[in-house]
């Protein structure tokens, strides 16, 4: 036995992540000890703050590229783009949850603890501040999701993974109204995670037994050196890819999407949909393109056959939801699909593609989770798609700006999201992946469906009874929509700073 | 073949591993459910811990420590939820839990 | 000339008609006559701006003219870049002739909508811009671009302000569209990811494929053009939108922008596909065939003046496809001539029955009958445009279907003479909708019409009178604009290595 | 075997031969422009225009006798010009066309003098003249044109004109489905033409008169035996011919004046003029002309048999127009001196038919629009200068001589003689019963409307003449009914021998000889004449008598109508709706079926999210099997 040496740690590389660890348990402490009054403020400019701060240390360190804290975090290119594109994702998502404009305290609940339906239940949904711990367990989700795209061996990989999944889980349930839905998510979300997770450190333990290491680098070269069992290699990519494809909400592993996406909060969801894809999408990346290479020749196929088969079970289910926030959640199962593609591409194309179309789809989802919350009555939102009918009549900005966002979805150019499915489908085409390709063209046009029966609604039928009216925005929301709409804008009209950023920051460090 | 060789964990690891994986599936009471997801956590800790020993380092016993601390972290959140539902429905059977679909 | 043709035309061209609709847009809702002449001057001004651009062409000059390029999306070398042949050219002329007209002739055909009228008439200049982009581009993703672009203000113009059945009928015409537009999508990709990794037309006809690749590619740009077009079997929007859109926004529909799926053919799919085209060239003849004989069987059997009208369109671009893939200079030639004087006389068509569906209130034909009597003029106006839709010497179309058919004959009989036929069918066509609209029997129920008894106002005679004329002069001095059309159409035959056969005699004397 | 054809170009006064399209066209544009404002003298700037026209002919026409190669070639600009194919707007003004610009012109003048009278109480009248103008334009660049292009764009413009006349009185439903009618079945006619010009340029690359008619010797046969087809079918449907013929007789829904001028006189006759114009053509090919001549004799059967039957004074004169366009055709289709001799029928017949299409109306101007021969009988008593012209063409057309149609008709039959074989017999003596059976028809027509007792009823009808602005013209046309034969016989042959050919010198070599064949045609004439006036000169039933097939079926038209309807119009009918219903079922049906199908696939998948956490995880655990299982498979090779 050698003498212990700590491992050399560069503090700046990761400070990003401390900022935000410790801004959360500032956030814990503060709850403790603040007067209520005081909380949500305290604890909102702290969050922004925080998030602000790691943003600029990731800028400062953009050019950083090691490994640390031996060897367990990886801050290269992706890392930092990607951790980036998270804390701004964040920022927005942190922004609606932050709104109390458009509803008294706020789209949380002020106490979980009491009972659905009860007397106590009634008071909060119309008078009590909502509860101010969402912001520390937002940002401890965040920061999870920091070292999940940093993580260069799977044990790292695995905490963080645990570490922004359980705040999402809680973040789930807290619900204002609706709270029977969105403790059922929670569950849902909670059970099926656990049973992810399980898969996921099934498969760290084979990967392990395989190359007797989990760092990235050692697996790489196990891969092509070891004489061990191949059972166990392939047993364990799938497992470990499992775990993530289910962050990811890819077919088959999907499944909880839509009735997470549902029940949430919809700020939640809005972050759910932006950062947990863009982190779960990080870490498959570093996976597959790290430890894994080596291996692409046998996984690409099926991995390839998911990729298809989300993109249609995503367009082929979104034709006929009735609910908007559902029909969302689908479609953001079709968009795992096409960065799939990107993934799948497996060159540095691939990677800088697929990095621009989980910002480029994470800044238009949270806009369109931002409207959804605009567009309420009496009891809230009002998230049935027959309520939207005429909507356009009612309140032109909201419609347009949704419009918009839904041509993004639809791929229409001049949005971010034609310049991201361009990008990610050539890079496959480039690489020989011409039937991703073509499923993904032919899903876009099953998908342009239902984009396209939200925009007869809201513009081509006429305003019923019960046509909601959109509520005017607080100053948060509205800058988060604003934020959303206009970065699709500009990712669509002049995309070429983001790709050259892109491009630069496609290589990983092994 | 004794019963020292650690081919034999494994496929206990294995097999503990499956009635997890398929208890979820059958079971209808949430904590029992939950239960089978822990089972599944101490399936794969087995592993670890045996391709520690086959492969003759200690990384794997250091991660099954990490494991079981993020499994108990795991059941701080799963009870706290199941709780809330509970309260309100006063089951902790996960098919009630039925009106999120299509 | 180094002054004149260093002029943006092009750029200013395409960004004017967008400024302007910006302006008409926010102009305030309760001035629509405001708008309305805010919007006639400025695309006057366009026109005028066009005007100019043609005479500072130099038809004897380069094939591309008026050439710009901007940078813009470097990663991908696509680029902002602008330029004209003589067949583009000639279609900006016909955009920029025809979108006053329509503004003047849809001057109240959004007064009785619910809807806002501004909006209306912004729409229609947002239609122009990217009209005029679609035909400037010279890079194919800006083609691409503008090309998909091109279908959101055209949706909600017949979705918002169009008649019976404008939802489906817009949907409709959307999804078609962007059916077409996503095969082109993986298309365009290919030819990028396979040809050089460049969007630069010039630069992309260098590009070498292999046979089955090119064959794809032709195909996927092929679908896309061939239900813009709309060529059989990928017609059956066309009716649905014809019919239900307002009649000027029809006839820019018909008159324009289907032409953009019969320049792309002629300005993508031969000179970047030459193998594929020729290999492919006797299917597309024998869709052109079918469309004629087809649609004209269609249109006689057709009770709806919009959908009859529409359906005479399909057949004449049948006349255009079998003109393009003839490949000789006459016929195409005649087929570009054939897309500019289709514009003008079936744009002038829908115009016409416009006015008259405007006075009656239905466009049923069986709702005439015999309206001569009352509104003579306006009989007049549309006899003379199903003259020149049947091609009649004297009147434009006849040119151009003359020199298709005698173009086609050189290298194939067949397909010639039994498209001649259809000229007798569109005789049937024209004159049977022109008996039971105008002629005969004066139906009761059109005296109690108060509308029916208004003959052709100012502002109407205005409309048809500049259509009316240029057809005429075309017909009889066809020469300005082939010798424009001219040396484009031979570059491209070239392009596509094909050469005019020689007369027969003078063949077997050799 | 055929010279050389060359053009002089025009020079001088000639070089303003456009003037003569120019005029009418412009009159007619100014008539349609000003509205209302030209009601009150709108007629006599139509009748001024064509007449400036004829004087300018005139002037034309005599400054061309003075040029040594009677023919001039003018080029205004440049029609179409794209790759090879080179197309002027350009004029030729020879022999031929000479002419036919004085006949349309000429009698023209005289039909648009006369149709001032006749339409002086319709509310159209200035619209009437606009179309007249515009139909005399295009029919003067049709015979002015000097390439096939030309010639094309002339002949689709009569076309449209003739629509426009014939339909004329829009709001009556016959009119308007006559006028369709004649459109559409000449639009056959013309695709044939069309098809015709293709062929000229694909083979000889150009479509002028003067290339294709040099380049006609290098072409094989069988191409000139196509083209000549191709463009028989044009001419067949221009003037009414078997088997186009259906249309001519409906085309009498027009207004009178037009019937004389268009649809007796000038337009059905271009399809001769195209015949006559492209000569070079049809000589060159012997199975071409035995078409030619075939389908003349074979109308100009039908068309007598079936004026026998028909009690419409115009029916009968419009079938008498069919008939004796198949004269023409035998004519032109005889080939050699037989181009003249049909040129000068067509002169002639411009005259007489002419007149008795102006006498047709001047009578139905008297008789309160009348037309049933039935009901007239001893009009000669009120109108009596209407009866002598009338009974003069009469003459004239039967041809007792010394009238015109004597000396035109009767040299057509002697050259129908003159074939080879039995096929001389063949044609002579159809050419001879059409002569008798012409002679028996309009025998029946004249004695009908001006002798016997009288039918009429005078509370209805009040006979009475026409203005002097009516019967001028048929005293003028009268005399050149009697006249124009003999004037023409010789002198209008021999100045057409630039054109037609030089073949006076050639021996007549006719099966029977010339002398007999004369005697006989006057003898069958006589005979027709004399069994007419005996059967009609007693009057007729009023109502339309039950008779045997023969009568029947000429009464139907010979069933052409019917065989119109059966094969073409009731099928087509049944296609259209068909093809209506397939493209809405069928094609539209098949993509909105695939909508429902995703759709409905959507709605089945979706129950698949049944809401229960236990089968998500089922799910789960089945895609994680089968992944695993992939990927093991990929890896032992199982799927190799």
């Amino acid at each position: 036995m050698q003498d212990l040496q700590l491992p050399p740690i560069d503090y700046g590389a990761v400070a990003p992540m401390l900022i935000l660890f410790g801004v959360a348990c500032l956030g814990v402490f503060f709850e403790a000890v603040l007067p209520r009054a005081a909380r949500r403020s305290t604890q909102l400019v702290l969050a922004l703050l925080g998030l602000v701060a790691a943003f600029v240390v990731v800028v400062l360190e953009s050019d950083t590229r090691i490994l640390t804290a031996g060897g367990a975090v990886a801050i290269d290119g992706p890392t930092l783009f990607l951790q980036g594109s998270i804390i701004l994702l964040g920022l927005m998502a942190l922004l609606l949850v932050g709104d109390r404009s458009l509803e008294q305290g706020g789209a949380f609940v002020a106490q979980a603890a009491i009972t659905v339906g009860s007397d106590a239940d009634r008071r909060q949904a119309t008078r009590s501040q909502g509860a101010t711990e969402i912001y520390p367990l937002a940002i401890f989700a965040i920061a999870g999701m920091l070292l999940f795209v940093a993580a260069n061996d799977l044990l790292t990989m695995f905490v963080a993974l645990e570490v922004f999944s359980l705040p999402l889980y809680l973040l789930c349930a807290l619900a204002r109204r609706r709270r029977l839905l969105s403790q059922e998510a929670a569950l849902k979300y909670f059970l099926l995670g656990a049973y992810a997770s399980a898969f996921f450190l099934f498969g760290v333990a084979l990967v392990y037994g395989f190359a007797g290491s989990v760092q990235f680098g050692s697996i790489h070269d196990a891969v092509r050196e070891s004489t061990q069992s191949t059972v166990l290699l392939y047993g364990g990519i799938a497992l470990v890819a499992i775990g993530l494809l289910f962050k990811a909400a890819a077919a088959p592993f999907h499944v909880w999407t839509p009735d997470v996406y549902q029940g949430a909060p919809t700020p939640i969801t809005g972050l759910m949909a932006a950062c947990t894809k863009v982190a779960a999408f990080g870490a498959l990346l570093r996976v597959l393109y790290v430890a894994f290479d080596g291996a692409a020749w046998d996984y690409t196929p099926v991995l390839g056959v998911i990729a298809v088969l989300t993109m249609l079970v995503g367009a082929v289910l979104a034709v006929t939801q009735t609910d908007i926030k559902r029909l969302l959640a689908y479609s953001s199962i079709a968009n795992a699909g096409y960065v799939l593609v990107g993934v799948l591409a497996l060159s540095k194309d691939g990677l800088s593609s697929s990095m621009f179309y989980l910002v480029a789809y994470g800044f238009t989802v949270i806009a369109a989770f931002a409207v959804v919350t605009l567009v309420r009555d009496a009891d809230g939102e009002a998230t049935h798609l027959s309520r939207w009918a005429g909507l356009g009549r009612r309140s032109p900005l909201f419609a347009g700006l949704f419009t918009f966002i839904l041509l993004a979805f639809a791929g229409i150019p001049l949005t971010s999201g034609f310049i991201a499915k361009f990008a990610v489908f050539g890079a496959a085409l480039e690489s020989g992946e011409a039937w991703l390709v073509i499923f993904g063209v032919i899903t876009s046009m099953l998908l342009a469906f239902p984009y396209l029966r939200v925009v007869v609604m809201m513009w081509l039928s006429e305003p019923g009874e019960s046509t909601p009216a959109v509520s005017v925005p607080g100053g948060l929301t509205a800058a988060a929509l604003m934020i959303g709409v206009v970065a699709t804008l500009v990712l669509g009209v002049a995309p070429a700073p983001l790709l050259d950023l892109t491009t630069s920051a496609a290589e990983f460090v092994r | 073949m004794n019963a020292t060789n650690p081919e034999w964990y494994l496929i206990l690891a294995a097999v503990l591993f499956t009635i997890g994986a398929v208890g979820v599936l059958i079971r209808r009471n949430a904590i029992v459910l939950f239960m089978c997801i822990e089972l599944m956590l101490n399936a794969a800790n087995l592993a670890l811990v045996t391709f520690s020993r086959i492969n003759g380092n200690l990384d794997g016993q250091i991660m099954a420590f990490f494991v079981m601390v993020v499994a108990a972290a795991e059941v701080v959140v799963g009870l706290a939820i199941i709780m809330s539902i509970f309260r309100t429905r006063r089951s902790a059977s996960v098919d009630e839990a039925n009106l999120l679909k299509y | 000339m180094v002054g004149v043709s260093d002029f943006p035309f092009l750029s200013i061209l395409t960004g004017a008609p967008l400024v302007g609709a910006l302006v008409v847009a926010f102009l305030p809702r309760a001035k629509p006559e405001l708008a309305k002449r805010v919007a006639l001057i400025w695309s006057i001004a366009v026109a005028a701006l066009a005007v100019v651009m043609w005479i500072a062409y130099d038809a004897n000059g380069a094939r591309f003219q008026f050439r710009e390029s901007y940078t813009w999306i470097p990663a991908w070398d696509a680029r902002f870049t602008f330029a004209v042949d003589g067949i583009a050219l000639v279609m900006l002329l016909l955009i920029a002739v025809l979108v006053p007209l329509v503004i003047l002739a849809s001057w109240h055909d959004a007064d009785n909508t619910r809807r806002s009228v501004p909006v209306y008439f912004a729409l229609l200049l947002a239609l122009e811009s990217t009209m005029i982009g679609v035909f400037a581009a010279a890079d194919v993703f800006l083609f691409y671009v503008f090309f998909e672009i091109m279908l959101v203000p055209m949706y909600f113009l017949i979705g918002s302000y169009g008649g019976h059945q404008r939802q489906y009928a817009a949907v409709k015409f959307f999804l078609y569209s962007l059916v077409g537009g996503l095969f082109m999508l993986a298309a365009v990709i290919g030819l990028w990811a396979l040809g050089g990794k460049t969007f630069d037309w010039q630069n992309l006809l260098s590009a070498d494929f292999t046979t089955n690749t090119e064959r794809w590619l032709f195909l996927g740009f092929f679908v896309a053009f061939a239900i813009k077009a709309p060529f059989f079997p990928f017609h059956t929007w066309l009716p649905d939108a014809g019919g239900a859109a307002p009649a000027g926004s029809a006839a820019l529909l018909v008159g324009v922008l289907d032409k953009v799926g019969t320049f792309g053919i002629l300005r993508y799919c031969l000179p970047l596909f030459p193998e594929a085209s020729r290999w492919f060239a006797p299917y597309a003849l024998a869709l052109g065939l079918i469309g004629i004989i087809y649609a004209a069987l269609l249109a006689v059997g057709q009770n709806d003046l919009k959908r009859l009208v529409s359906y005479t369109s399909i057949a004449h671009f049948g006349f255009i496809g079998i003109g393009i893939f003839a490949f000789t200079t006459q016929a195409g030639t005649g087929a570009v001539l054939y897309m500019v004087n289709h514009g003008l006389a079936t744009g002038l068509l829908f115009l016409v029955v416009g006015m008259f569906v405007a006075r009656r209130g239905s466009a049923l034909v069986s709702d005439f009958g015999g309206a001569g009597k009352l509104v003579p003029l306006l009989a007049g106006v549309l006899f003379f445009a199903g003259l020149a839709s049947l091609a009649l010497p004297g009147t434009a179309p006849f040119v151009s279907e003359f020199l298709v058919l005698l173009g086609t004959f050189t290298v194939n009989k067949t397909v010639a003479v039994i498209a001649t036929a259809g000229i007798i069918l569109a005789a049937a066509y024209v004159l049977w909708m022109v008996q039971r609209t105008t002629q005969g029997t004066l139906n009761p129920a059109l005296t109690a019409v108060e509308g029916m008894r208004r003959d052709l106002t100012i502002r109407e005679k205005v409309v048809v009178a500049p259509l009316i004329l240029l057809i005429l002069l075309l017909g009889f001095y066809p020469k300005p604009v082939t010798d424009v059309i001219n040396p484009a159409v031979q570059a491209t035959m070239q392009d596509v290595d094909k050469t005019d056969p020689a007369p027969a005699v003078q063949e077997a004397s050799r | 075997m055929h010279e050389t054809v060359e053009y002089a170009a025009a020079d001088g006064f000639l070089s303003t031969v456009w003037l003569l399209v120019a005029i009418p066209l412009a009159s007619a544009a100014i008539l349609l422009l000003l509205g209302k404002r030209a009601d009150k003298w709108g007629h006599w700037l139509g009748v001024g225009s064509i007449a400036v026209s004829f004087v300018l002919g005139l002037a034309y026409f005599f400054q061309l006798r003075g040029l040594d190669n009677k023919s001039v070639e003018l080029t205004l600009f440049d029609y179409i010009q794209v790759g090879s194919l080179h197309v002027d707007f350009g004029l030729l003004f020879d022999p031929l066309s000479a002419v036919f610009v004085l006949l349309i012109t000429g009698v023209g003048s005289l039909i648009h003098l006369y149709a001032v009278g006749y339409m002086d109480h319709d509310p159209g009248r200035r619209k009437f003249f606009a179309y007249f103008n515009l139909f005399a334009a295009a029919m003067l660049l049709l015979v002015l044109g000097n390439n096939f292009v030309m010639l094309y764009f002339g002949w689709e413009g009569v076309g449209l004109a003739s629509y426009l006349l014939i339909a004329f009185w829009y709001e009556r439903p016959a009119a308007a489905t006559a006028g369709k009618k004649a459109f559409l079945m000449n639009r056959v006619g013309d695709a044939g033409f069309a098809i015709a010009i293709f062929l000229m340029f694909q083979q000889l690359g150009s479509v002028n008169y003067a290339d294709v008619f040099n380049g006609v010797g290098s072409l094989s046969s069988g191409v000139v035996l196509v083209m000549g087809l191709l463009l028989l079918l044009g001419a067949t449907g221009k003037s009414g011919q078997f088997p186009l013929q259906a249309w001519l007789p409906d085309a009498m829904e027009g207004p009178t004046p037009v019937s004389a001028l268009i649809h007796a006189a000038t337009m059905v006759t271009a399809g001769v003029y195209l015949i006559a114009r492209s000569n070079p053509i049809f000589s060159a090919n012997l199975t071409l002309q035995t078409v030619v001549v075939s389908v003349g004799a074979l109308t100009l059967l039908i068309g007598a048999i079936i004026g026998c039957a028909k009690d419409d004074i115009k029916r009968v004169l419009a079938w008498s127009t069919v008939s004796q366009i198949g004269y023409m055709f035998l004519g032109v289709g005889l080939g050699g001196g037989a181009y003249a001799l049909a040129i000068i029928h067509l002169l002639a017949h411009g005259f007489f038919k002419a007149g008795l299409f102006l006498g047709a109306g001047s009578v139905m101007h008297g008789m309160n629009d009348q037309t049933d021969i039935r009901r007239f009988g001893g009009l000669w008593r009120y109108m009596r200068v209407t009866w002598a012209t009338f009974g003069l063409a009469w003459l004239a057309i039967i041809g007792i001589p010394p009238l015109s149609g004597y000396f035109t008709k009767e040299p057509i039959i002697a050259a129908a003689f003159e074939r080879d074989g039995w096929t001389a017999w063949l044609f002579g003596m159809a050419a001879l019963l059409g002569a008798a059976i012409t002679a028996f028809y309009m025998t029946r027509l004249f004695v009908l409307t001006f002798h016997g007792p009288k039918r009429w009823t005078e509370d209805i009808e009040h006979p009475h003449e026409s203005p002097a602005i009516m019967t001028a013209p048929l005293v003028l046309l009268a005399v050149g009914s009697v006249a124009a034969g003999w004037l023409m016989s010789t002198s209008v042959v021999d100045w057409l021998t630039p054109v037609l050919g030089d073949h006076s010198g050639e021996e007549a070599h006719g099966v029977i000889s010339h002398g007999l064949i004369t005697a006989l045609s006057i003898v069958v004439t006589v005979l027709g004449a004399g069994l007419g006036y005996a059967l009609y000169r007693g009057g007729t039933a009023m109502q339309e008598q039950p008779a045997g097939p023969i009568v029947t079926a000429a009464r139907r038209n010979l069933y052409a109508d019917a065989f119109n309807e059966a094969v073409f119009e009731k099928p087509g009918i049944f296609l259209t709706r068909a093809l209506v219903f397939l493209d809405n079922r069928g094609i539209d049906g098949l993509v909105n079926g695939l909508a429902a199908a995703v759709g409905g696939g959507s709605s089945r998948l979706r129950r698949l999210q049944t809401g229960f956490v236990r089968s998500y995880a089922m799910s789960m655990l089945t895609g994680a099997l089968l992944v695993v299982a992939a990927f093991l498979a990929l890896q032992l090779g199982w799927l190799a």
